[in-house]
């Protein structure tokens, strides 16, 4: 079986020994001679981060390098660790739900919206109609806000710095829709078990509309900026490469899966809430490189802008909160229920024992999981590549840490 | 003093007449001139650059931030001098003085006008290029002696990527001297006077000379330039999402601001070789289509109308800030300033003043096109990445280079010119 | 490769796209940001901020019953409520009422809690303080909401 | 503190007051049972054709098949509420644990025998029980012949009272069938869990993880080191016995030389 581990994981770099990993972790020990310098080296071990501008937060890469080529990397994660998963074992099933929101903060809403799920199966009860189109859009926008701060970012990682200001600007009126819905911006809280606490407000389907239309050309100035500009083109084609095959055996989920080629959605392959009444595409990429990633979320933001529009228009009428019994306590039994974030399959698995706090809640986190992907994608490739896709991962350190 | 004064309407640079006083003077008001400039770009990229990204940029220090730049540098100046514990130590401090010092030194050959240069070396032209590339070696000190990996990677950019594009940019300026000798006396120069001046004998700046070859070799030069100095989308050295701050990543204070100074200096250097290389240096435009006095006298009004220009838009920033206690002290300092670009705009009136800013004031306004083009780049493009640049650099740029300039060499012996 | 490809690639038809993009951006027109102190946003109806218990805007008597239940919501447990049994007319009262700003993720539970709407989380965003001390914030302080030093020259 | 007043919690429903309300307070509600109906069918397409898990009165603990069905002892002992008489009506009907019988149980139960403890269905999603020795003969088969080919996660549950308290779970996806399931085998204190890096690559931080946080060794595992909490990290945070109120007063002393305020 040792055997086999090696043949399979070869690329993984997991022949080096372990005293060897821990000699590059703790390099800055002074050098043993006063002639001899860090740069002595024949591989030159690069530490990314945790303070770098473009790990998007906390996360620490050691690079070895031959010049500027990367021979390996190691992902040191774990400085935003924060034990979601035991603060839920501590807390009744509805006050964790604000927590989850903390894990994937640019993606709050689908983070609720999987967990509230995860508990009604739980619960065997399920949204009121209305509750669950509501969960539909507000997780679409949610969504397309995600995919807009990962575009900014991205592209400020590939040093295109414009780019950022206009997803930001266009983000903010998803936040602003948000705001106005549930009274938060970015851990919105939005949705409880049962359905959803707040009712929509006055005018929230002519905001979310307005929204629609304003946001269109918006995304086609990004496009402009980046799709066809020979630079962009140049940096991010066969860039971080990862073939179909790969792509399932390293369990990478959501946009990053769909750029290679697995049209493989979990609002199509399982729909929950209340997808399966919307008519919607997966859109797919070809090569698995970050360009085809890029062009895969951008189709995914036309496609979610063509969910909110169908079901802000079909909105049915109702109560948006279920019965739901006062004290929450699911029998006995586990559940796994998974939902496609923006990053990715998000998955719960929750064992209840009956009482009113869980058992035991492990999330599966899309950027987690994705983020092993990385040292496969960037083998061989240079410094800049690094940035790149560490970027068009789309990681987001609060919920790889969780 | 009268014959100090006299220089006035000497022919010459100083540097010619061998008038060190003049010499002095004139380094005094370009060292002086490029601080400034440095200062108002700095104003300017954030400004502009601001403008792009819907944003407002600096508005808090002085009105609309103008005294921003000012506050940096003091900040910058006090800041405590920090130098990592094995760096290099001479090495470290000399990096940025060499920086400086190349960058500073190629203005020396510039012509803003006729006469207005410090000197006017015979062989300018390979001066410029010599002492511009020097600048390399002070990043690459900057970059060992910081003893950090991030600095020696991007000095090892920088020093591959300047070397790289230092060729295109010959192969683009050898084209340009080559049009000097189509004038009719068939002299070719490396003066940088003399270049300004075939162009005014020629009746055309060398950017439309044989066209579209001209305008290529402008092109390859425009693009150099912008690699030579560092700046996006080429800003490889100093890449802030790969790199951190690439070769000035352990610099701070002082030592950070004069790579910052020198960055400016550089790219005001280069602009300046290309204006007047390509586009005429300071010949205003349309000086032999638009000739005749009265156009003469029309153009001679432009200066004054751009302070005029300036004084209005400060103005109408004065009249439009929000009327609130706060802004009582910044609605003054605009409204100052406003009347000290008004005032300027009125001495440029006065006939002398007037004649003798012409050639200055075509020369800056040329370069401060390059200088917003800089702005605008960085506002738009995607860093290149490294074997990217290096492969536009050596199969695109100095192939293109060699063929227009093989054609500029060759057309003339065919007696085939345009 | 197409000889409109060719064409774009040739006459850098991509990279002018985006540079015109941005110029077009420089309008003033444009421009997105809000100078803060200035300009104050205006928060959602439904924003969640500075907590606030009420009072009876008769009588100035709170209508907090001092049930805990918002004290039992809170996942953070940072609301601390006292009461104590009113002899005369056998109902609790409320003695202190403290709220620990500095650990709140205003996730709005308490508020949901509450069943006489006493609590409620404002659209009041300013929260900042000089100490932790300041975060927590007492009965006096909810009820009137945070009086903010006045610092004159 | 959070779990010393049960009694208390019914607080926890969303405000009276708010719309929707009105619904919900009535006590007969027909629309319930169509929405637990709607729940309680099967997972969307399941080719495999199992049972729907129906709502039947059998508690779920009585299904003795469940060798490792996640009721834990400890439950007993957890204070019952008293006063629950709001909350009866809204208790939902019980799902049970159901017995699952499909191609892929009767290929598994056929080969390992005895090793399969129990493959049942709870609310429509699937899973096997198997013998801690054969887990990895039964993941590689999953993997290679059954086209399980995406581990979904793997993860684990700490039943401290139990004989072997670590439940290793591991969750595959099939994509060709569009099918989840889950497998588990309960390991001891010192028994390492077989790994499936050489099946599945992203196996190799997952069990990290469940390593870091629960202690559980994986045999054969590459890199087996601690991912989310420093190397020098004492105790295993997600394991029921952890203190946490303890550990963070030791680490304040230690790393900060000052009393922490827990």
């Amino acid at each position: 079986m040792a055997d086999d581990t090696k043949s399979r994981t070869a690329h993984l770099d997991l022949d080096t020994p372990e005293s060897q990993i821990e000699t590059y972790m703790h390099r800055r020990a002074a050098p043993a001679r006063e002639e001899e310098t860090y740069l002595d080296a024949n591989e030159l071990v690069l530490n990314m981060g945790p303070q770098h501008p473009s790990t998007h937060g906390v996360l620490r890469v050691i690079l070895k390098l031959d010049g500027e080529k990367v021979l390996g990397t190691e992902c040191i994660i774990g400085y935003l660790h924060r034990g979601v998963e035991k603060i839920a074992e501590n807390r009744t099933y509805t006050m964790f739900n604000p927590y989850v929101d903390r894990m994937d903060y640019v993606a709050a809403v689908s983070n609720g919206l999987g967990y509230c799920e995860a508990v009604e199966k739980l619960l065997n009860i399920e949204a009121p109609p209305r509750a669950q189109y509501i969960r539909v859009i507000l997780a679409e926008l949610n969504r397309l806000a995600s995919h807009m701060l990962w575009l900014g970012t991205h592209a400020l990682d590939i040093g295109a710095i414009t780019p950022l200001f206009y997803t930001f600007r266009d983000r903010e009126e998803i936040l602003k829709i948000f705001e106005k819905y549930c009274g938060a911006r970015l851990t919105t809280h939005a949705f409880r078990i049962g359905g959803c606490q707040y009712e929509t407000y006055e005018g929230f389907e002519q905001d979310v509309i307005k929204f629609c239309k304003f946001v269109r050309p918006k995304i086609d100035e990004y496009e402009t900026l980046l799709t066809t500009n020979r630079i962009w083109v140049e940096r991010t084609r066969g860039v971080g490469v990862i073939s179909a095959a790969d792509a399932i055996d390293f369990g990478v989920t959501g946009p990053v899966l769909r750029a290679s080629g697995v049209k493989w959605d979990l609002r199509k392959a399982q729909p929950y809430a209340a997808y399966k009444n919307f008519e919607f595409d997966i859109p797919i990429g070809q090569n698995g490189d970050t360009y085809d990633r890029y062009i895969v979320r951008i189709a995914e933001m036309h496609q979610s802008l063509r969910i909110i529009e169908q079901a802000v228009g079909a909105i049915p009428e109702g109560p948006i909160m279920g019965k739901v019994p006062k004290v929450m306590k699911p029998p006995v039994g586990e559940i796994y229920h998974s939902i496609e974030a923006p990053k990715g399959e998000l998955g719960y698995f929750i064992v209840s024992d009956g009482s009113t706090q869980p058992y035991r809640v492990r999330v599966r986190p899309p950027s987690f999981v994705n983020l092993q992907a990385l040292d496969k994608m960037v083998r061989g490739a240079l410094v800049a590549d690094v940035v790149a896709v560490i970027g068009t991962i789309d990681i987001v350190l609060g919920e790889v840490d969780r | 003093m009268q014959q100090f004064l006299n220089y006035l309407n000497s022919t010459q640079t100083p540097g010619e007449t061998g008038n060190f006083a003049w010499a002095t003077i004139y380094i005094l008001i370009i060292f002086g001139g490029i601080s400034v400039a440095v200062i108002a770009m700095n104003w300017l990229e954030r400004k502009v650059l601001a403008h792009m990204q819907v944003r407002l940029g600096p508005m808090r220090v002085g009105p609309h931030g103008l005294l921003q730049p000012i506050a940096d540098a003091l900040k910058l100046l006090i800041k405590e001098d920090i130098m990592p514990a094995e760096a290099d130590r001479l090495m470290f401090w000399m990096a940025p003085v060499i920086v400086v010092i190349t960058a500073f030194t190629v203005f020396i050959v510039i012509p803003f006008g006729p006469t207005h240069a410090v000197t006017d070396m015979n062989i300018g032209v390979l001066f410029m290029l010599g002492v511009s590339s020097l600048g390399v070696l002070g990043i690459i000190m900057a970059g060992w002696a910081s003893n950090s990996h991030y600095p020696l990677l991007g000095a090892l950019r920088s020093s591959s990527q300047m070397v790289s594009y230092e060729i295109a940019m010959g192969m683009a300026v050898i084209s340009a001297i080559l049009m000097t000798t189509l004038t009719a006396d068939g002299a070719g120069t490396l003066s940088m006077i003399q270049i300004v001046q075939a162009q005014d004998k020629q009746q055309m700046w060398f950017l439309f000379r044989m066209f579209p070859f001209g305008f290529l070799a402008f092109f390859i030069f425009a693009i150099a330039m912008v690699a030579e100095t560092n700046r996006a989308p080429f800003d490889l050295p100093e890449a802030e999402s790969e790199l951190v701050a690439g070769f000035h990543t352990e610099y701070s204070g002082f030592r950070w601001s004069l790579f910052f100074l020198a960055e400016y200096a550089a790219m005001l250097a280069v602009s300046s070789i290309a204006v007047t290389l390509w586009m005429g240096g300071w010949m205003r435009p349309f000086s032999h289509w638009l000739a005749g006095d009265t156009w003469d006298a029309f153009f001679s009004f432009f200066p004054a109308a751009t302070f005029f220009l300036l004084f209005v838009v400060a103005l109408a920033g004065t009249v439009r800030m929000p009327k609130h206690a706060a802004f009582k002290i910044q609605k003054a300092g605009l409204g100052a300033f406003a009347l000290v670009l008004g005032g300027i705009g009125v001495l440029l009136l006065i006939p002398p003043v007037k004649d003798r800013i012409q050639d200055i004031y075509w020369f800056v306004a040329k370069v401060s096109v390059f200088m917003y083009a800089y702005i605008w780049y960085r506002g738009t493009f995607p860093r290149y990445r490294f074997d990217q640049l290096m492969k536009l650099g050596w199969k695109v740029m100095i192939p293109v280079g060699i063929a227009v300039l093989i054609v500029v060499a060759a057309a003339p012996a065919f007696n085939f010119v345009w | 490769m197409t000889f409109k490809e060719l064409t774009r690639k040739v006459l850098l038809l991509d990279l002018l796209q985006g540079l015109a993009l941005t110029f077009r951006y420089q309008n003033p027109k444009e421009i997105y940001t809000e100078q803060y102190p200035l300009q104050r946003p205006r928060v959602a109806e439904r924003y969640r901020g500075a907590p606030r218990l009420g009072v009876n805007a008769e009588t100035n008597e709170t209508l907090c019953i001092a049930c805990d239940l918002c004290a039992l919501a809170c996942p953070e447990h940072l609301i601390v409520v006292t009461s104590e049994r009113n002899p005369n007319t056998r109902r609790k009262e409320l003695t202190t009422f403290t709220y620990d700003l500095s650990r709140c993720m205003f996730c709005g539970l308490c508020e949901d809690a509450c069943p006489t709407d006493c609590l409620e989380l404002t659209q009041d965003f300013e929260l900042a303080s000089y100490s932790r001390e300041g975060m927590i914030w007492d009965r006096t302080t909810l009820e009137r909401g945070p009086q903010p030093t006045k610092y004159e020259r | 503190m959070a779990n010393d007043n049960p009694q208390d919690k019914d607080h926890l429903n969303p405000h009276p007051e708010k719309p929707g309300e009105a619904q919900r307070t009535g006590q007969s509600d027909p629309t319930l049972e169509q929405w637990t109906g709607a729940t309680s069918a099967p997972q969307p397409a399941p080719p495999a054709g199992q049972p729907p898990a129906e709502a039947s009165p059998s508690l779920p603990a009585s299904d003795k098949k469940a060798g490792a069905t996640p009721l834990k002892p400890e439950e007993a002992a957890t204070p019952k509420p008293a006063a629950q008489g709001h909350a009866a009506p809204a208790k939902p009907a019980g799902p049970a644990i159901q017995p699952w019988s499909g191609e892929i149980v009767e290929r598994l139960q056929a080969r390992f025998g005895s090793g399969i403890r129990g493959a049942n269905t709870y609310l429509g999603q699937n899973y096997f029980v198997v013998d801690p020795s054969v887990a990895y003969q039964v993941l590689a088969l999953m993997h290679d012949e059954e086209e399980f080919d995406y581990l979904v996660d793997v993860t684990a549950v700490h039943y401290p009272d139990r004989e072997q308290p670590f439940e290793v779970v591991w969750i595959l996806y099939s994509f060709s069938r569009n099918q989840r399931v889950r497998v588990k085998a309960s390991y001891g204190e010192n028994q390492a869990a077989p790994s499936v890096v050489s099946l599945w690559v992203t196996a190799n931080w997952l069990e990290r993880e469940v390593f870091d946080m629960f202690g559980v060794r994986f045999d054969g595992h590459p890199d087996m080191r601690r991912i989310l909490l420093p190397e020098e990290w004492q105790g295993h945070p997600l394991r029921k016995d952890y203190g946490i109120i303890q550990q963070d007063q030791q680490w304040v002393k230690i790393n900060l030389g000052i009393e922490s305020g827990q």
